[in-house]
This record gives structure tokens, sequence and C-alpha cells, in this order.
């Protein structure tokens, strides 16, 4: 029943997403449908690795599958992670930089 | 021997134009970074790319910056 | 006509800086701006195929070697530059006239700036050298943040700092790719690296090799939004006034092919390469279209979509066939017809009710039949419903990832799509299906009756390329069987 | 003389890597401007140096010198041509970048970045 609760919680939690301001129906369905798809597809796209190693594959889509689920509601906190503040986008941005070059520099043949 | 003291100035200066508190010392340090940069560009066998170097980095930025400076505010709070 | 392909980078460069300098003389500048509009998308219909050497400097044929190296600049003008030139000077003409038609004053250095990005982007496009693209590269940042800051809505200097402070660290590292490729080939023009690439003269299998292609590729992610750009990006078209925008976003599609095509000539024998786009596609596609379903500023909620649908165009030149590239550079087209026509006609609504909270929209329908039409047909071709171009395209990727093998990218691909209905349908029906909130105050004015043609031009060529795709896609095909 | 172009080429990821630590934790926006300015001349000095050969001559053929050997010692130029190109770009995009800061300034009345280029739907407050 934990996880039946969680889901039911998440309503209310979408009511801070919108503050300040009032939450319409149609909000909260399309923060709903948001997340389903969120989850729906990062797992689809886990699959993916099955080119890499069919083993790989399930084991990470298995545990991505549910990492996901048991951290609803995920829109919330993937919104605040995609403010448009400066310092988390040039956060990012290095981050992202850093592990392309890394990558390339050592692993570009691997695949 | 030069183009090593010149590479030590250029990072030197580059380090210390970020932790000045006074931002018109950090523009004149990036004009020092800029200068430099300039004379190593003609060690480099680039008298052109120096001169224009030497205008733009050593002159225009660093006034483009103490002007910024001038019409906002000067200490780094 | 082969003189005609450079004067389509220099009649709007010309015309960008005199009317610059001319601008005072408020009556002039209008009509000489309406012209120039009006020649941008016949030049290109009007020019032959063919290379343009510029000072005239022919390639020369090495007799050791028996490869061709090209001294000059080179502009190369084949169906899918006329194309896409065609459109976005089409794009330019509406801009600009809907632009005209709205104030009395006309200011001179925004239609600078409009012209200027359009150049920089007619250059990307036709440009043959890899340093001559960079260039132009920049100028378009700098004409984007311009057309942002310009605009008169809050906050609209911070977020253009934002891109450009953002811009400052990708586009150096793109220039460090760039000498990366110098110091190995010696050359910057793209068929003398690919020439160089693939007969072996570079060992395509060293790390530095592959480390300009991370620092290209990171300078490609900036110039085309995917993420972790996709924020500012889609924060800079709400910034913007509704036809900037949509000037905006056909900037940036066109410089990420533009980017993306040179990239796939010179590291196309690289397996990681298709791997890196297709990441980043996928990525695009899912955060994009999860932002939008979440946003209550219809602006910035057309604003992620747009980098939602930018997707697409990344999968199908990731996937490499020629079938999907075709289907890439279709949906890039598409796409910046669509993504045109809701800007602008999501501006309309902006411009008849100052608001911009869907939470404080309501029961529009009634109040302007034609826009509400019109941003239906465009909705529903963006999330790809028959028998409109949106569907075309996307059905073209579907068929072509399935047939490289991968139905899970298929799958994904139908499933966005999915998404971006439930998008325009939830706005519209909050927008204009719903009864009118008692707040909202809908003080019966007109939308300009240059909007509702700039939109009318747009949705015909929607319809038509909905219905008779193969006048484009041949040309493209043939186009992709060259390159490849 | 390979130990000059090794040099040349730690202070160049030297400077970008400078510039990319000021991107991300240097608060103040006019030094922030200034960091990201040095990856700008971190790339043009690294693509200097490509173009420089040890020993070589300056790339500009004098009356009177012989030109094969002028062709085997002289410098590469087609580098140097970009980099004039470069700076001048960097130079104004600093320069539109300060212009930005300063019209923000009078609204904000203060250089932190964590004030003036927050998330925008948390500024409103400072908005007059």
């Amino acid at each position: 029943m934990k996880l039946y609760d969680q889901i039911f919680d998440v309503v209310k939690q979408f009511k801070k997403l919108f503050s300040p301001g009032p939450v319409t129906n149609a909000d909260v369905s399309g923060s709903i449908t948001a997340e389903i798809f969120l989850i729906v597809s990062l797992v689809l796209s886990a699959i993916l690795l099955r080119h890499v190693n069919v083993l790989l594959a399930g084991l990470v889509t298995f545990i991505l599958a549910i990492v996901l689920i048991s951290n609803i509601p995920l829109i919330p906190k993937f919104k605040i992670e995609q403010e448009d503040s400066l310092e988390k986008m040039i956060f990012y941005a290095v981050v992202t930089l850093s592990i392309i070059v890394v990558f390339m520099y050592w692993g570009g043949n691997l695949v | 021997m030069l183009e090593f003291v010149l590479c030590i100035i250029i990072v030197l200066s580059a380090i210390l134009a970020l932790i000045q508190k006074d931002l018109l010392k950090a523009a004149i340090l990036t004009g020092f970074s800029g200068g430099a940069l300039a004379v190593l560009f003609q060690i480099l066998l680039a008298p052109d790319v120096a001169l224009t170097q030497a205008i733009v980095g050593a002159a225009i930025v660093p006034v483009f910056i103490a002007l910024a400076v001038q019409k906002t505010q000067r200490e780094d709070s | 006509m082969n003189e005609l392909i450079p004067l389509m980078v220099i009649v709007p460069l010309i015309a960008a800086l005199l009317i610059s300098a001319f601008s005072k003389f408020n009556k002039v500048t209008k009509i000489f701006a309406f012209v120039v509009a009006i020649c941008l998308p016949l030049i290109p219909l009007l020019s032959n195929y063919g290379l343009h050497y510029f000072g005239g400097y022919e390639p020369i044929l090495d007799n050791v070697t028996s490869f061709v190296y090209h001294p000059a600049i080179t502009y190369s003008f084949t169906f899918l530059q006329q194309i896409f030139i065609a459109m976005i000077g089409l794009l330019t003409f509406l801009v600009i006239f809907v632009y005209l038609t709205k104030y009395k004053e006309v200011s001179g250095p925004y239609l600078f700036l409009l012209f200027l990005g359009t150049a920089a982007v007619t250059a990307m496009l036709l440009t043959d050298d890899i340093f001559h693209m960079f260039v132009f590269f920049e100028i378009l940042a700098l004409a984007q943040v311009g057309i942002v800051a310009a605009s008169s809505i809050d906050y609209s200097y911070e977020m253009a700092l934002k891109y450009m402070i953002l811009g400052s660290i990708g586009s150096p590292i793109m220039l460090l790719g760039i000498g990366f490729l110098l110091a190995l080939t010696g050359s910057v023009n793209v068929t003398d690296i690919a020439t160089a690439v693939h007969n072996g003269l570079v060992d395509a299998t060293s790390p530095v090799f592959l480390t300009s292609l991370g620092l290209i590729f990171f300078g490609w992610l900036y110039a085309s939004g995917l993420p972790p750009f996709h924020t500012i990006k889609s924060g800079i078209y709400s910034k913007a006034e509704p036809h900037g925008a949509a000037l905006l976003q056909s900037f940036t599609v066109i410089s990420m092919i533009s980017i993306v095509l040179i990239m796939h000539r010179i590291y196309s024998t690289l397996p990681i390469f298709e791997v890196l786009i297709v990441f980043f596609s996928i990525l695009a596609m899912i955060l994009g279209v999860s932002m939008a379903l979440t946003q209550t500023d219809f602006r910035r909620m057309i604003g992620f979509l747009a980098v939602g649908e930018l997707g697409f165009i990344g999968l199908g030149i990731g996937l490499g066939t020629n079938y999907a590239i075709t289907a890439g550079l279709f949906q890039a087209l598409n796409e910046i017809i669509i993504t045109a026509l809701l800007f602008i006609g999501f501006g309309a609504i902006v411009n008849a009710t100052n608001e911009v909270d869907t939470r404080k929209l309501g029961g529009l329908l009634a109040y302007h039949p034609k826009v509400s039409l019109m941003l239906l047909i465009a909705g529903l071709a963006m999330a790809g419903v028959p028998p409109l171009s949106g569907f075309q395209s996307k059905l073209m990727l579907v068929q072509a990832s399935l047939n490289c093998g991968f139905p899970e990218i298929s799958i994904l691909a139908i499933m966005v799509s999915i998404a971006t209905f439930v998008v325009f349908v939830k706005t519209f029906y909050v927008m204009f299906l719903r009864p009118k909130p008692k707040e909202l105050e809908v003080e019966g004015k007109e939308v300009p009756r240059a909007m509702i043609f700039a939109m009318g031009i747009l949705l015909i060529l929607v319809i038509g390329l909905g219905l008779f795709p193969d006048v484009v896609v041949n040309g493209i095909s043939s186009f992709v069987g060259g390159i490849l | 003389m390979a130990q000059t172009q090794l040099a040349i080429l730690l202070t160049s990821v030297a400077l970008v890597v400078i510039g990319l630590y000021a991107a991300i934790f240097v608060d103040n926006i006019i030094k922030k401007i200034i960091g990201i300015s040095f990856i700008e001349e971190g790339a043009n000095l690294f693509i200097v140096a490509i173009g420089y050969k040890a020993g070589g001559v300056v790339p500009i053929l004098m009356p009177g010198m012989d030109t094969s050997w002028f062709a085997s010692n002289a410098a590469y130029p087609l580098p140097f041509g970009l980099v004039l190109t470069s700076i001048v770009i960097g130079a104004s995009t600093l320069a539109v970048m300060l212009a930005l800061v300063m019209v923000l300034y009078r609204r904000y009345g203060t250089l932190s970045t964590k004030v003036m280029l927050a998330d925008t739907s948390k500024q409103e407050e400072y908005n007059e």
C-alpha cells in the first residue's frame, strides 16, 4: 500500500510546482502525463543497450525502472534541475563538456 | 627562454585577475595577460597577429572592462 | 547564373549595413527593407547549381598524390541549399512584413539584426570551409542576442546575457576543435579534410582526432540547443518578440543541420559519431517534451517543443542511412515552417490579450476563430497527424529506424509524437475551448492582417508539403546520395 | 625546440581550464566575463602554436629571398589569418556582454550572478 499512497501523494506535490497561481485540472493531468512519459521513455531508451550486451541491458532496465518508480514524483525534481538560472546551466554545460572530452579521448575507440 | 617567462606571466596574471577584490586591478591584469600574449605571438613568428592582439588584448579589452567597472561598482562584494 | 551564389550572402549583409546607417529616414528604410526582403527568396530560386570560388582560385591538382586541394573559400550550391535558403528567405520576408506593418516607426538596428542573422545562416549553409562557418556562427550568435535583447518583454536582457555567456563557452571550444583538425590535416576546407581522413592520411583512431570530434560536437550542442542547452534555447525563444522568435528558431535549425552535415562528412567513418548524436537526440526529445507538458507560459512551451522536435532531426542524421538522413533533413524543413507558424500565431494571441499564462486564458475561439483554426492545424502538423507535412517526415523517420534495426527508437519517436499531441490538445482546450475566465479582458482587438497573411502562406506550405512530399524528398535524397 | 611548443600548449590548456573554472565558481559577473575571455585566448594561442615552426622565419616573402628555401622554412600562415578574425570576434563579444551587464546593473544594483541571473520566475521581488 505504500506505493499506492505515494502515487496519490504525487498530485498534492504538483500543487507546489505551479505556485504561485491557481492549479487547474489540465495542468495536473499534463504533469501526470509527463511523469508517465518520462519513466516509460527513459526505460525504453535503456533497452537500446541490448546492442552492446543483452544481459547488461536487462539489468540496467530493471534497476532504472525500480529507481524511477520508487522516486516519483520525478517532474518537480527534473524541473528544479532545468530552471533557467545561469549557475545550473553553466554547471551542466561544463560537466557535459568534460564528460564528452574524457570519454572521447580514452574511450572513443571502444564503440 | 623568453617564451617560458611569458607563459608564466600569462597564466599568473590570469589567475591573479580572478582573485583580485578590486575590479579595476583585475582589468589591468587582463591587459598584462593580453600584452604578454601579444609578445608570445611575435615569438611564434606571427607578427600580424601580434599587432592585432597588442591593440585588442592590451588596450581595448582592459579599457572596455575599466569603463564597465566605472559605470557599475569597483569592489567585488 | 552562378554569379548569384555569393549574392545570397552579400545582399542581406549590404542591406543590413545600409539600413543601420540610414535608419533616420523612416519611409525610405521601410521601402528598402521590403524590397530586399522580397529579393531574398527569389535569388536562390533563380540561381543555377554549382560551385563558387572566392577570388577565383580554382582547385589545384597535386600530381604526386593525385588529390585535389581547394585554396579558396568555396561555396557549394545544390538542391538542399536552394530549398533551405529559399525557405529562410521567405520566412525573413514574412517576419519583416509583419514587423513593418506592426510599427509606424521602424527601428534600424532591429532590421539590421534580422538581415544579419539571415546572411549568417545563408553563409553557414553554403560554405565548404569550416572556419568560415565558425565566423558566421559567431556573427549569428551576436545577431540572436541582439534580437532577444531588442524585445520589450520582461527579463529579455537577462536571458540574452545568459545566452551570450554560455555561447562564449561553447564557441571557443568549437574553435579548439577546428584547431585540432587544422593541426592534423593542415587545411580548413571540408572537402580536403574529408579526403585526408577517408584516404588514411589521418589516423582516424588517434585520440586527438576523436577529441576534435568531441570539441566540435560540444559546439554543435550549443548551436542547436540540444541538452544541456535546451533550457537556454527555449528561454530565448520565449523572451523574443513572436516574429523574432519565429526567425530565431529557423536560425537554430539551419545552423544545426549545416554543422552536422559538415561533421558527418568528416567523421562518418567513426561509429562513435552516430552513437553520440543519437544519444543526445533521444535526451532532447525526452526532456524537451516532458518539460513542455508542465509549462504554464505557452511561449516557453513552444520553445521546449521546438527543442524536442530538434531531436527528430538529430535522430535521422544519427541513424546514418540515406533514407534516414533524407527524413531528418525533410523534418528540419517541416520544423522551420511549422514552428514559425506556431510562434507567429501565438504571438497574435499575446498581441490581442497581453497574457501569456495559460491558466488565465480561455474562450478565445469565439474572438479569434481564424487564428485558432490555423494554430490547431499547425499543432496537429507538429504532432504528426496525416496528411500534414509533419506526418510525412515522422513516418519516414519511423520507417528508417525500423529498417536500421532499432525498433525501440521507432516506439520512442511515436511516443514523443503522442506526447506532443497531448501538449497541443491540452493547450488548445485551455486557451480556446473552455469558458472564458471572468478576469480576462479581451478588448475586441483585431489580429493584424499581416500576421494572418504570414500564417496563411506558411499553412499552405504545411498542407502542400504534406500532400506532395516528393517535390522536396527526391531532391534531398539525391543530395544525400552525393555526400554518403 | 619541442619544449617551446609543449610549454605553449600547456599554457593554452591552462587558460582554457582557468576560464572554465571562472565560469562555474566566480560569482562576480565582470570577473566571470574576464575569465570566459581567457577560454577564447587559450584557443587562439593553441591555433597560433599549430602554425609555428621551430627555427623558421616569419611567413612574409621579402624581395631577394630564395623561394624554395622560404617554402621549406617559413611558418604556416593559414592559422595566423584565422586567429586574426577570432581575436576581433572575441573582443566584440566581450563588449556586448559588458554593455548588457551595465544595463542590468542599473536594475539590480549588484554584480552578483546569483541575484542578477537567477531563475526568472524567482526574480519578481527585484522588479520595480
